[in-house]
């Protein structure tokens, strides 16, 4: 469904239509390429409000099937940062294959990143590993 | 002159060309790059999905990091580093509380000064400089592709303007070259966090950005985002058997185009690090001046 | 000691309900200076108010308090009451207990504590009140309109009618406004020319008409009834006397490559003009920022040309003064310019287009006689979209606001595009379809059953050029917010309309309100519509907000009726309550020391000076010296002023002091 | 409990065009606010003294309203200007004389603000609650300073 009927939707504050946005697939789409927001006539921020959308489905356990992988990215991604400081990316795009199974994409890219010199086998990490880690337990409890 | 440097992430790995090329072009232009100490990732677009608290702090860090080394201005050369961290700058900038809030959560003090500058904000205080600095006029016709995280939205980037920008085009009309009129100078590529987890959708994306720079007969397409360039660089083999075409057209960073134009060598800008190679064609014959858009079609 | 009487109302339940009105009549009993009090269910009707007549002569009360409804409501009906019992009309005061108490408290205990404070605020005001006159003015019996479009020419002829002299001042060289620009209009596709020309010549030749074209309104002074204004008439460079209107000027003048604003861009005109063929007056304007003459030091062959002598170089601007009685403000609106709308190109393509573009267009007095072409290549275009809603209901880019004239001129222009070309493509992108009124919606289903008009109910996201077309992308919400491109030859924005360039200025000459938007404000959204905040000025037409033909036509009567009503007196009676200087024996003479600081603070022009002089002439005193003719009361001279010599009936430091020390 | 609740007393001067009329609203409306205020109705807040303001204290007001047009909207032109650049010089007298500039709050309602002028009512009301009594002005006036 278009983000105008995800919008409508949300309008009539009912638990059944709020469901159905909650796990449709379309709330996973959104690029946040922000062109709708600079378009509105209303200045109506999509973007956050998929943002939104999307924390309220995993919460609720709601999200569709196909954002597994987006959120297993998401997951590797912070992963990464809350260890390194910084994105490690081939530490990253290991533990997001091993998360979704993915095991063989762009397997033929990744050697040919390595030979441009493009991947970093070791990461590189922040002195003050700690302050992020800090940062991390501050805002989002212990979990990564 | 020195100004703030927040590589990133990308820019330490499957950008490093554009790392290289930015710091290349900056020593001709004699702009003093001071990296900040231990800066952290910015969070990107997945920090959100962990909580907005956390997404702010990790950019406030910078922040406080570049404020402690007595800098007022950065430069984030990589497109959506500058959008996270320019959103924080803006979004701390008039909150007290906020700054409070965040000074806690990241340790240190914030007073909501810093600026954040993407790479075309910079090289526009330039203009005269590259176009004296210029050896080897650039006259191709280059299809200038800004994307979304540039100059949207326009209370972030508070730069050019947000349909049909400008800025990129005159920088390198100073070099000579000769930028299209198109359509597609801020259309998606398809980034977002679809990268890596939906290909299909990326290829049909940014198949259209590089279909339209043909059209416009450009020879190269220039970004100034990590996310743009690996996109239609990197994801190329798979456009081209979304359209069932052989496109060619290299896509460069605007470093590596001005480093070209200033006689820098190619290694150096690391133009060998490129899936599509750079071949540039011999540049067009200097005739009478025109207008810089003539007509394409 | 006052004998004041103090009467209570229930209004009902409305007051009664929360507050214990008898309490409070009793309580105001024991109040110092009340002889009487009382309360009674409606004081606002007639046995309650002969109540309060009969206790004025039973009780010989000299002041009263009528503790009721808010004094913006009922003050003038219990200030006539008082009056007919014989007091001052001024020694009567509103205690509002019923807005300011029954109906925003709970019934408690404080709620009629309150009231019965408010009551006696009121108390010690009356008792400090003085009896007043109402101040009579004399009226100036002709009357000023500003703008020469639909609204102005029928407000002017309206008044004039009437049989009062009416001053009608257009800023461009000729009448008619917008209407002289427009090819057919909805719903009756009758053309617009033919329906306007005819009022042009009446206004030009009625005896009761002064047209004063080419000018603007420079300096307004005074008030309803009195107003001096300056007019700047502007010089064309033509004897207006000598000229006879044949044109042999304007086929020698050889600068042909001006903008024609009045083609709204759309064609070239020359430095010497006339706006269009039927201009009323039939002179021509030299456009000096472009004539030869001026620019260039050479050049006389319109002078050359003209039989009559007519042509004068060397005219300079006059300013007219004249004394009016009322004003009518028509000075119309404007359109958004392409360049205001980033997503469909910043007006860098030639084929996106206004409505009022399109209009000439296909006016058969326009550029191209009537056939529908498009600016880049003149070719006649096959497929043209319109955008309703462009700049409209934009609270991002554009206006908050309806434009309410779009959805009916974009209806027209697809018809008319369908009626010149049938082989074209129209199709119209809209959000709602606004179509309320005689006939209208009867119209746009006709331009979609009858002549295929297609209509999409969707916003427009972008527009892009490809191959020498207009890639217009939108969305079509009925089919489920499906996207949808259409290929076009040319689009055209039914762009907002504005406030008119210039509106801005002249309000704040004529000292009356706008709305956030710019617009000229109302004096009342309903009952007022006609009126400004300003008394004795009065607006017609889109000044006030987007509107269309017989809207504007139906304001205009009606505000002329409202300035023949003014004029048909011969004074006018005001409210006294204005600001005054005090007098003292000599050789004080005032306490005013003549700093005259409220001279600079007072927004009405009100104060001036006076000098105090012996016999011999001598100056022993200059005081400040208030026109109680000017003085609107607003009191900000009073808080001024160092000396407290100034003072404000109604209002007066005695008895604003009383209030507080009543608390 | 209900009993020891303090009852401040306000004082407001409002401009009989925009304030006075939205408190008007406010009835008509039947939005419900505090009884604690009392309307002294002006033509325009450029009538409002800052001798009134003093006044009021002096009788025994905890809290001061003047309210009156928006900026641009005044009745008379530019009364409210006169106000609010009179208020920004006297703002600095009284802070200097001791007198406790939260008691007193400037605002602008307009006729068609029926809802804000409740809301302001309230809060004030609220926030001189929170203060309690002004008996330090009695002080002040014993020492002569206002």
């Amino acid at each position: 469904m278009p983000s105008c009927q995800v919008l409508r939707l949300l309008q009539y504050e009912s638990s059944e239509n709020d469901r159905r946005v909650l796990e449709s697939e379309s709330i996973w789409l959104c690029l946040s390429c922000d062109t709708c927001h600079s378009r509105c006539p209303q200045t109506i921020n999509t973007p956050k409000v998929m943002y939104f959308l999307r924390e309220e489905s995993v919460r609720l356990g709601l999200a569709h099937p196909k954002s597994k992988d987006a959120q297993a990215f998401h997951k590797a991604f912070l992963g990464s940062i809350a260890r390194h400081g910084r994105l490690h990316e081939i530490g990253m795009l290991m533990n997001y294959k091993f998360r979704t199974g993915h095991l063989l994409q762009d397997m033929t890219l990744g050697s040919k990143l390595y030979q441009k010199g493009k991947l970093e086998l070791l990461p590189h990490g922040i002195e003050d590993k700690a302050a992020v880690k800090n940062l991390f337990k501050r805002t989002t409890g212990d979990k990564e | 002159m020195r100004i703030g440097y927040y590589p990133g992430c990308s820019l330490t790995s499957s950008a490093r060309e554009y790392d290289e090329s930015v710091r290349a072009v900056c020593e001709m232009l004699d702009l003093t790059l001071v990296e900040i100490p231990d800066w952290n990732c910015c969070g990107a677009s997945s920090a959100h999905v962990a909580g907005a608290e956390l997404a702010l702090g990790l950019r406030a860090r910078n922040l406080a990091l570049a404020e402690a080394a007595g800098l007022d201005e950065i430069l984030a050369p990589c497109a959506a580093c500058f959008n996270r961290l320019a959103s924080a700058s803006v979004e701390l900038a008039d909150a007290p509380d906020k700054r409070q809030a965040v000074s806690e959560v990241i340790g240190m003090p914030y007073s909501g000064k810093v600026r954040v500058l993407n790479m075309l904000a910079v090289l526009e205080r330039f203009k005269d400089q590259i176009a004296a600095k210029t050896e080897q006029s650039f006259r191709h016709k280059v299809a200038c592709y800004y994307g979304c995280l540039l100059v949207r939205p326009t209370k972030v980037a508070q730069f050019d303007r947000v349909e049909d920008p400008q800025s990129m085009d005159q920088i390198m009309a100073a070099t000579g070259a000769k930028p299209v009129r198109w359509s597609s100078k801020t259309e998606c590529c398809g980034t977002g966090l679809s990268t890596i987890t939906r290909t299909e959708l990326v290829a049909n994306l940014s198949g259209r950005i590089v279909a339209d720079a043909a059209k416009r007969e450009a020879v190269a397409i220039i970004t100034a985002c990590p996310m743009c360039q690996t996109n239609l660089d990197m994801r190329r083999p798979e456009i081209n058997q979304k359209l069932q075409q052989k496109h060619r057209i290299p896509v460069l960073y605007v470093t590596q185009a001005l480093g070209l134009a200033m006689g820098i060598d190619p290694q150096r800008l690391g133009l060998q690090r490129h899936m599509v190679p750079v071949e540039l064609p011999e540049p067009e014959p200097e005739v009478v001046t025109t207008d810089d858009d003539d007509d394409e079609d | 000691m006052s004998r004041l009487g103090v009467f209570v109302c229930h209004c009902g339940e409305n007051i009664g309900a929360t507050v214990d009105v008898t309490e409070v009549a009793e309580r105001c009993k024991h109040m110092s200076g009340v002889a009487h009090a009382e309360d009674y269910k409606y004081l606002c009707s007639n046995p309650g108010q002969n109540k309060i007549k009969q206790a004025i002569q039973e009780h010989q009360l000299d002041g009263v308090v009528v503790a009721a409804c808010s004094p913006r409501m009922h003050e003038p009906t219990f200030r006539r009451a008082v009056s007919d019992a014989g007091l001052n009309a001024y020694m009567c005061e509103v205690a509002n207990l019923r807005e300011h108490c029954s109906w925003v408290h709970q019934k408690a205990d404080s709620t009629t504590e309150k009231a019965v404070d408010l009551v006696r605020l009121q108390v010690e005001k009356v008792k400090r009140n003085k009896p007043l006159d109402t101040i009579q003015v004399p009226i100036t019996r002709s009357a000023l309109v500003i703008g020469g479009g639909i609204a102005g020419i029928q407000a002017a002829l309206d008044i004039a009618d009437s049989g009062h002299k009416v001053i009608l001042v257009e800023r461009s060289p000729a009448l008619g406004g917008h209407m002289a620009q427009l090819s057919e209009t909805f719903p009756t596709l009758d053309c617009s020319q033919c329906i306007l020309t005819p009022r042009m010549v009446d206004v030009s030749r009625h005896p009761n008409i002064t047209l004063l074209t080419y000018s603007e309104v420079e300096h307004v002074d005074g008030f309803i009834g009195n107003f001096k204004v300056a007019i700047r008439k502007r010089a064309r460079m033509i004897d207006e006397e000598l000229c006879t209107g044949c044109g042999e000027c304007l086929q020698k003048c050889p600068t042909k490559n001006v903008i024609d604003s009045f083609n709204e861009g759309l064609s070239m005109r020359r430095a010497i003009y006339v706006p269009f063929a039927q201009a009323v007056p039939n002179i021509p304007v030299i456009d000096t920022e472009h004539c030869r003459r001026y620019q260039k030091k050479k050049c006389d062959r319109c002078a050359k040309a003209c039989p009559t002598k007519a042509i004068k170089f060397d005219q300079k601007d006059e300013i007219l003064n004249v004394e009016v009685g009322a004003i009518v403000v028509a000075t119309g609106y404007q359109v958004m310019s392409t360049d205001r709308f980033p997503e469909y190109g910043y007006g860098t393509y030639p084929d996106v287009i206004t409505g009022l573009q399109f209009e000439r267009y296909a006016s058969a007095s326009g550029p191209t006689q009537g056939v529908i072409k498009r600016p880049s290549d003149g070719k006649e275009p096959e497929t043209v979209v319109f955008l309703a809603c462009s700049g409209s209901r934009d609270a991002a880019k554009g206006v908050k606001y309806c434009s309410k004239i779009c959805c009916m001129y974009t209806a027209k222009h697809a018809m008319l595009l369908k009626h010149k070309n049938h082989n074209a493509k129209a199709y119209v992108f809209y959000m709602d379809i606004r179509a309320a009124g005689k006939n209208y919606d009867e119209f746009v289903r006709r331009a979609i059953e009858e002549d295929g008009v297609k209509y999409i109910r969707g916003r427009v996201s972008r527009i892009y050029e490809e191959d020498g077309k207009l890639i217009v992308k939108g969305a079509d919400t009925l089919l489920g917010g499906e996207p949808v491109q259409i290929k076009a030859d040319m689009v055209v924005l039914a762009s907002a309309a504005l406030p008119n360039h210039g509106q801005g200025e002249l309000a704040q000459k004529l000292h009356v309100g706008t709305d956030p938007y710019g617009f000229v404000a109302e004096a009342h959204p309903k009952l007022r519509p006609v009126e400004t905040t300003s008394a004795g000025i009065f607006l017609a037409g889109a000044c006030q907000s987007p509107r269309d033909i017989p809207e504007t036509v139906g304001q205009a009567s009606a505000a002329a009726a409202k300035v023949t009503a003014l004029l048909s007196r011969s004074h006018l009676a005001r409210e006294p309550l204005v600001a005054e200087v005090n007098r003292r024996p000599a050789p004080e003479y005032s306490t005013c020391t003549g700093c005259l600081l409220c001279e600079t603070a007072c927004p009405y022009q009100a104060i001036g000076h006076e000098d105090i002089k012996d016999r011999n002439g001598n100056v022993l005193k200059t005081l400040a010296k208030i026109n109680p003719g000017l003085c609107q009361g607003c009191g900000t001279c009073v808080s001024l002023c160092r000396t407290k010599a100034i003072d404000l009936h109604g209002y007066s430091n005695e008895q604003v002091f009383a209030e507080i020390m009543s608390l | 409990m209900a009993d020891d609740v303090f009852e401040p007393k306000i004082t407001a001067f409002v401009c009989n065009w925009c304030t006075y009329a939205g408190a008007d609203l406010t009835g008509t409306s039947r939005l419900k606010y505090q009884s604690n205020v009392r309307i002294i109705r002006l033509p325009c807040t450029g009538r409002v003294d800052f001798m009134l303001i003093q006044k009021a204290f002096a009788r025994g007001s905890d809290g001061v309203i003047v309210s009156g047009c928006h900026p641009n909207d005044c009745h008379y032109t530019s009364g409210n200007y006169h106000a609010r650049r009179r208020w920004m010089v006297f703002n600095d007298l009284m802070e200097f004389m001791g007198l406790d500039m939260r008691r007193i709050t400037f605002s602008w309602v307009s006729a068609a603000e029926g809802a804000k002028w409740a809301t302001l009512v309230n809060e004030v009301t609220d926030h001189l609650r929170e203060l309690g009594p002004y008996t330090e002005y009695q002080r002040l006036l014993n020492a002569g300073v206002a």
